[in-house]
């Protein structure tokens, strides 16, 4: 069966904000840089905030956003039992 | 107007919470059709995002989701989610009209079988809601795991029009030709389940919540705790840090003049406690301070349970705070009022949490005509005859379920919804005219 | 610790009363050892000597009738009645040479939940120095 | 034998998964005899899980479920339910309880924990292998609620049911109606007085046909159950005629009495006779002679036809599909000397205080003695630290703010002196705790171990406190009334309770199913409880729980049949030797002699057996056998359970 493309149809009466569109690029750019600097590492919140020079708490929004969407995994706790290590899920 | 469909019930009821499902189970059972309005994607309510409830410590979403079920498969309830309320008219002695908006989910809700390949497709990222922003979510998505309906929904206003979705689809449910809907209803009764808000914290400017990123609200909390919660531990937003040294603001938006709220909440003392026990299960070296102006555990088993968080080790601190203040690590400086000791005192925390009260909503003020719907000084439904029928509005054949007449805990709304329901089904009984 | 130690329980709970109080101590967190298996029964003076003895042969080492006591909702003579039954059922384990300390009973109220973990606690220790007697 | 069995394993958000390897539970039972499928899901009883549950059982075309998770008593018919959507019997399901009996009493022991959970369902497997298809037992429903209690909740009740076209029997063990209500002046909250309100029920009360109000009415047994009831009332005599308007003639009867005793009304601080009217609007308005205080000298009797004292006690029986207790509560009686009961004779409970009110006019006084400080002593017999009531009694705060409001508007010049344990005027009643801080009362408090202390010092009442609101400085009040805010306590004298088997909580108030699910239904099928039976709780909170009760109690009544558990026993007419052993073990006369062919044996009465199976071991042929807890079931349960894996 065809698929239908409802989508195409909404772009006639609906045009998708500004906002919208530089939100996913920056959401985009921010990903790269967080998978970027993890890398083969194993990172915690403040070390990936220093590394793409970002606050810690924008950081913990969007690891944890990573989190969620299977792209990063939480993996052991520091020596202090103060911040989670995070690295790239296979 | 296009698009609108006339129907008909025994009763109408606004709201899809714990109250509003419990008032239309009650009603259904007696053989009265009733139609559920939800304004969200998902009914539940507040207490289908609790972590566990006061004081048994049950599992909420496990209490809630039986009578969700319940309610949902009940022939003679029909439900609408992403549904508005936009006016209930009086026609005369025995029934009303009412206007609703289903809104567009831009989903076959009948075909979506929650499979959340569209929520995988999606590019855009956005805060979730029903995680109060600490993680993000996508632009088509399922509110959460145990939502009900369990289906996806698009939110418009922050989608790109990219059409992955529609192509991930399996089912091809995603519609993007969806227009809101209106409908004319025409009911015997209205049970009114609004629920109520939470306090905005950001009228407090010397708590520093959202300036400092380790002050949070205690839903906030719950959702931390909760099974569906959005870090799967508890740490702090401001940096991912697991917190050893939180502290509770009671009071803060109740019992204060100085934001026009001079009543109790009546449940933040409880669940500040049950919290506060659930923290020091799931961080057992963590220390929790409670500032309190009074503990009010007033219910069946609350002062047991407050003496049981006291032989926990929780730290009860008599006193008022003054002032919260970020330190560069992220940790708090609280300034408070020792009612022991009897001077200002400061501490340190890594995390506080807000123990935000229960507002008013004011919602169905907008849904009546004007001057029908009557208030009381706070905002909160007018009882009309406050012991005779408690469940009364200023509205004859309008009932109150929960904490739309006042702040109370999940018991006191499952009975209060009980008697709002006893006495629609009263008043639908008595109604001789056939609509 | 070494689950292995526990003795085997077998405990006959009534669904109203004795079963409810057992669920609450797992509500309150009270511990007690694993090996403590319950069959719920609508009451406590429902039990067969037959399955009690069952239980002996098939490798329990003791068993424990959670009574309703004066809170049955069948009726005052229940405790009498399950006062009986284990009186009977002694009598048999006697003659097998089966060891009667290895069935035992108490009242459980529906709330009786440390009661309850105190006695299954006791009746665990019993049976293991018990066995290691023989 | 079911040989295509479904087996759920539900991980309840962690609540089980945190302890037990629920993994683990469902590998081990896909290898069981007869399981064709078992799953792990995250919420076993949300709805979306519940769909895929019925989808699955219908797609692998089971013939039995167990569902592993909480406790039966949450979720076995949520369970059931899904099994009969599926297309099954509700029968051929077993609830496996890996919560409240492994996962949390084993938290300490993972290994130990999930070792058990496989045996619970290995054994809950076992058992659903041998189930059948029962079908529901049908029996006719008496339409009829008899309510326990004429307070405010019982007439509400009374009064909603009666609405609905129920039959309502209305029993009240006093002479008077309205309980604790009828003695306050303006309630908190509204300009309404106690009185008022009790008038506004009593009267739909009396005008709705479909109930019967008895007073001076004791349950003294009931038999039967849930849509069955059979209960006998004794009525006691008013020993005054039903219809009395010989109002002049009964207040002769009343001078010419010659005993005296403290009146209950007024909680013993006035007097009345041994005949004697409650209170000038009280319902019925009759007068009554309480034989307790009479000694049947005859004076009144010669002054008034009316009065007869030769009415004897009545029993009346009545049939009902339901039972509502609204029993109320006492107010808690402090000990001797206890914060100087009856030590000092200035120091009286908040209901004596609220009936001087009452009943004063002018100047308020006390053993003829002016009054200016009246101190408040709160938690008296609530929140103890060394007594059994742990419980705080939750409106004692708010009545206390309330009465030490509304006394300034008829008396000037008193000083109110309030020794808290911290008020918890909770919700909108804060407001009142407000006004009263901005009038001027004077708020201290104490904790729990150091607690307020009152003492006579030369004839003079002194209330002393090391109040933590100032440091814990030791602070001195002269009092002319020492008010002690008593709490509730459960009903002392309740035989109801007992009769109706009703169990208690922690706190000795009766006790709910469930304080969310189910907070009005007691495990007691049919009887609901409303009000301060169960708990503390305001004139509101009693309302609403009337109605909720009594919307529970018309579901047990509202429709002509009921239908009932199926569990019950079954008689083996061939092992059966007929020796009455289990017609005398039955508690519900459901066993009764037959002729069958040539020999007698036991019949059991199916809709009167309650399955209790009380009758099973005392049968010496072993001829009788419960269903759902048959020999099988019952041993193959044992052998799973007896045997290491």
């Amino acid at each position: 069966m065809e698929k239908k493309e409802t989508f195409k149809i909404k772009r006639e009466t609906h045009t998708v904000s500004q906002r919208v569109k530089d939100e996913l690029k920056a959401f985009n750019q921010i990903r790269r840089k967080i998978l970027e600097a993890i890398g083969e590492e194993e990172l915690n919140i403040p070390d990936i905030a220093d590394k793409i020079d970002m606050s810690k708490e924008e950081t913990m929004y969007y690891v944890m956003s990573l989190v969620k969407f299977n792209k990063l995994q939480a993996t052991a706790m520091d020596d202090m039992d103060e911040y989670y290590f995070y690295k790239i899920k296979e | 107007m296009p698009n609108i469909e006339k129907k008909s019930f025994d009763a109408l009821v606004v709201g899809g919470g714990i109250a509003g499902v419990e008032s239309a189970i009650n009603i259904a059972n007696n053989g009265l059709k009733v139609l559920l309005v939800e304004k969200d994607l998902t009914i539940g309510g507040k207490m289908i995002m609790l972590s566990k409830v006061f004081p048994t410590l049950d599992c909420s979403a496990c209490i809630t989701t039986p009578k969700i079920s319940e309610v949902d498969r009940h022939p003679n309830v029909t439900i609408m989610t992403n549904t508005e309320v936009l006016h209930i008219d009086k026609q005369d002695k025995h029934y009303f009209k009412a206007q609703i908006k289903e809104k567009a989910r831009y989903v076959d809700v009948s075909n979506c079988t929650g499979c959340q390949l569209c929520e995988d497709a999606c590019p855009v990222v956005v805060p979730d809601q029903y995680q109060y922003g600490m993680v993000g979510r996508k632009a088509a998505y399922i509110p959460f795991n145990i939502a009900s309906p369990r289906v996806a929904s698009i939110d418009i206003e922050n989608c790109s029009l990219c059409g992955a979705c529609e192509k991930a689809c399996p089912t091809q449910c995603i519609d993007f030709t969806q227009e809101d809907k209106e409908y004319e209803i025409v009911v015997k009764s209205v049970v009114i389940a609004t629920g109520f808000n939470l306090f905005d914290p950001l009228k407090i400017p010397r708590y520093s919540y959202g300036s400092a990123k380790n002050v949070i609200t205690s839903m906030e909390m719950e959702r931390h705790l909760a099974p569906t919660r959005p870090y799967n531990h508890v740490l702090r937003p401001g940096d991912g840090k697991m917190p050893d040294n939180i502290a509770y603001v009671l009071c803060t938006g109740s019992r204060d003049m100085t934001v026009g709220n001079p009543i109790c909440s009546q449940i933040c003392c409880m669940y500040s406690i049950k919290q506060a026990q659930l923290l020091m299960g799931a961080l057992p070296m963590a220390d929790v301070t409670i500032y309190y102006i009074n503990i009010r555990s007033f219910g069946k088993g609350f002062e047991e349970f407050y003496e049981q968080a006291k032989g926990m080790g929780i730290n009860f601190v008599k006193g008022k705070i003054g002032q919260i203040d970020e330190l560069e690590n992220g940790d708090l400086k609280v300034r408070y009022e020792d009612i022991n000791q009897g001077k200002l005192v400061e501490s340190k925390h890594d995390l506080v949490v807000l123990s935000v009260g229960a507002m008013a909503n004011e919602d169905p003020k907008t849904m009546f005509k004007a001057d029908t719907w009557k208030q009381d000084e706070f905002a909160f439904a007018q009882q009309k005859d406050l012991f005779y029928t408690p469940s009364l509005s200023s509205i004859d054949g309008v009932f109150l379920a929960g904490t739309t007449s006042g702040p109370m805990d999940i018991p006191d709304t499952i009975l209060s919804s009980g008697a709002a329901s006893m006495e629609a089904i009263r008043y639908i009984k008595q109604a001789k005219v056939e609509i | 610790m070494n689950s292995k130690l526990n003795a085997r329980i077998l405990v006959f709970s009534t669904d109203k009363i004795s079963d409810p109080a057992i669920d609450m101590a797992g509500l309150l967190k009270l511990h007690y050892p694993p090996k403590v298996y319950t069959i719920p029964l609508p009451c406590s003076s429902a039990v067969k000597t037959k399955w009690i003895l069952h239980a002996f042969e098939q490798g329990f080492d003791g068993v424990f009738i959670a009574a309703d006591g004066s809170d049955c909702p069948y009726g005052e003579s229940c405790t009498e009645k399950t006062g009986d039954i284990v009186k009977r059922t002694h009598d048999i384990m006697k003659e097998k040479n089966i060891d009667p300390m290895r069935l035992k009973m108490a009242a459980i109220c529906s709330v009786c939940s440390e009661s309850f973990v105190k006695q299954v606690k006791s009746f665990d220790e019993a049976l293991i120095k018990n066995k290691n007697a023989e | 034998m079911k040989q295509k069995i479904g087996v759920y394993i539900c991980h309840c958000g962690g609540n089980i998964s945190d302890y037990v390897d629920v993994d683990k539970v469902k590998d081990v039972l896909a290898k069981e005899d007869g399981v064709y499928v078992s799953k792990t899901t995250i919420f076993a009883c949300a709805d979306s899980n519940q769909k895929e549950m019925v989808a699955d059982i219908k797609a692998n075309e089971l013939d039995a479920v167990v569902v592993a998770s909480c406790s039966p008593k949450l979720h076995q018919i949520t369970f059931q339910a899904v099994t009969e959507r599926a297309g099954l019997n509700k029968y051929n399901y077993v609830h496996a309880n890996i919560r409240e009996q492994v996962s949390w009493p084993h938290s300490d022991n993972k290994i130990g924990a999930t070792e058990k959970a496989i045996q619970i369902v290995r054994s809950s497997v076992a058992k659903v292998r041998l189930s059948q298809a029962i079908e529901p037992i049908e029996i006719d429903t008496q339409q009829a609620v008899l309510v326990l209690g004429a307070g405010i909740a019982g007439m509400k009740a009374a009064i909603s049911l009666a609405k609905m076209g129920t039959q309502v029997y209305l029993a009240e063990r006093e002479h008077f109606i309205g309980g604790r209500i009828a003695h306050w002046d303006v309630l908190c909250g509204t300009e309404e007085t106690g009185k008022e309100l009790v008038t506004r029920l009593y009267t739909d009360v009396i005008a709705n046909k479909n109930i019967t109000l008895y007073t001076g009415a004791e349950m003294v047994s009931s038999g039967g159950s849930k849509g069955n009831f059979n209960v006998q009332l004794k009525l006691k005599p008013r020993y005054v005629a039903d219809v009395c308007d010989d109002k002049e003639n009964i207040k002769k009867a009343i001078e010419v009495c010659p005993v005296e005793v403290p009146d209950e009304f007024n909680f013993g601080i006035t007097k009345r006779k041994a005949i004697y009217h409650n209170f000038p609007s009280e319902y019925p308005q009759a007068a009554v002679i309480n034989m307790d205080d009479c000694t049947r000298c005859g004076e009144c009797e010669k002054v008034c036809d009316k009065i007869d004292l030769s009415q004897k006690e009545e029993t009346v029986e009545v049939k009902v599909g339901s039972v509502l207790v609204a029993t109320g509560f006492d107010s808690y009686t402090p000990g001797e000397g206890e914060f100087g009961y009856q030590a000092i004779d200035n120091v009286i409970t908040l209901s004596q205080y609220k009936r001087l009110l009452a009943i004063s006019n002018g100047e308020l006084k006390w053993n003829g003695k002016k009054i200016e400080n009246v101190a408040y002593i709160y938690c008296v017999g609530s929140r103890q630290v060394e007594g059994e009531n742990k419980y705080c009694s939750r409106y004692c705060c708010t009545a206390t703010i309330n009465t030490a409001l509304r006394s300034n508007d008829k008396f000037k010049n008193l000083n109110h002196f309030h020794f808290t344990r911290g008020m918890r005027t909770y919700g909108k009643q804060e407001v009142f705790y407000h006004e009263a801080s901005k009038q001027g009362h004077v708020f201290f408090q104490s904790y729990g171990d150091d607690p307020t202390k009152v003492e006579n010092k030369n004839g003079k009442t002194i209330v002393k406190i090391n109040d933590i609101l100032t440091n814990r400085k030791e602070l001195e009040v002269e009092a002319d009334l020492v008010v002690l805010v008593t709490g509730m306590v459960p009903r002392a004298h309740n035989t109801i309770g007992d009769i109706l088997k009703i169990p208690k909580g922690r706190d000795k108030f009766y006790n709910e199913i469930h304080m969310k699910l189910r907070p009005v239904e007691t495990v007691i099928d049919g009887v609901t409880i409303a009000g301060a039976c169960q708990g503390p709780k305001n004139i509101v909170e009693s309302i609403n729980s009337a109605l909720s009760a009594s919307i529970k109690s018309y579901s047990f009544v509202s429709s002509d049949k009921l239908s009932v558990e199926p569990i019950v026993a079954k008689i083996d007419e061939n092992l059966c030797q007929y020796c009455d052993a289990c017609t005398t073990a039955c508690p519900f006369d459901a066993i009764s002699k037959v002729k069958s062919g040539s020999k007698d044996v036991a019949l059991i009465n199916h809709t009167v057996c309650k399955g209790c199976g009380m009758c099973l071991p005392v049968c010496p042929t072993n001829a009788i056998q419960l269903i759902t807890f048959s020999d099988d079931e019952v041993e193959n349960m044992i052998n799973v359970l007896a045997n290491e894996l």
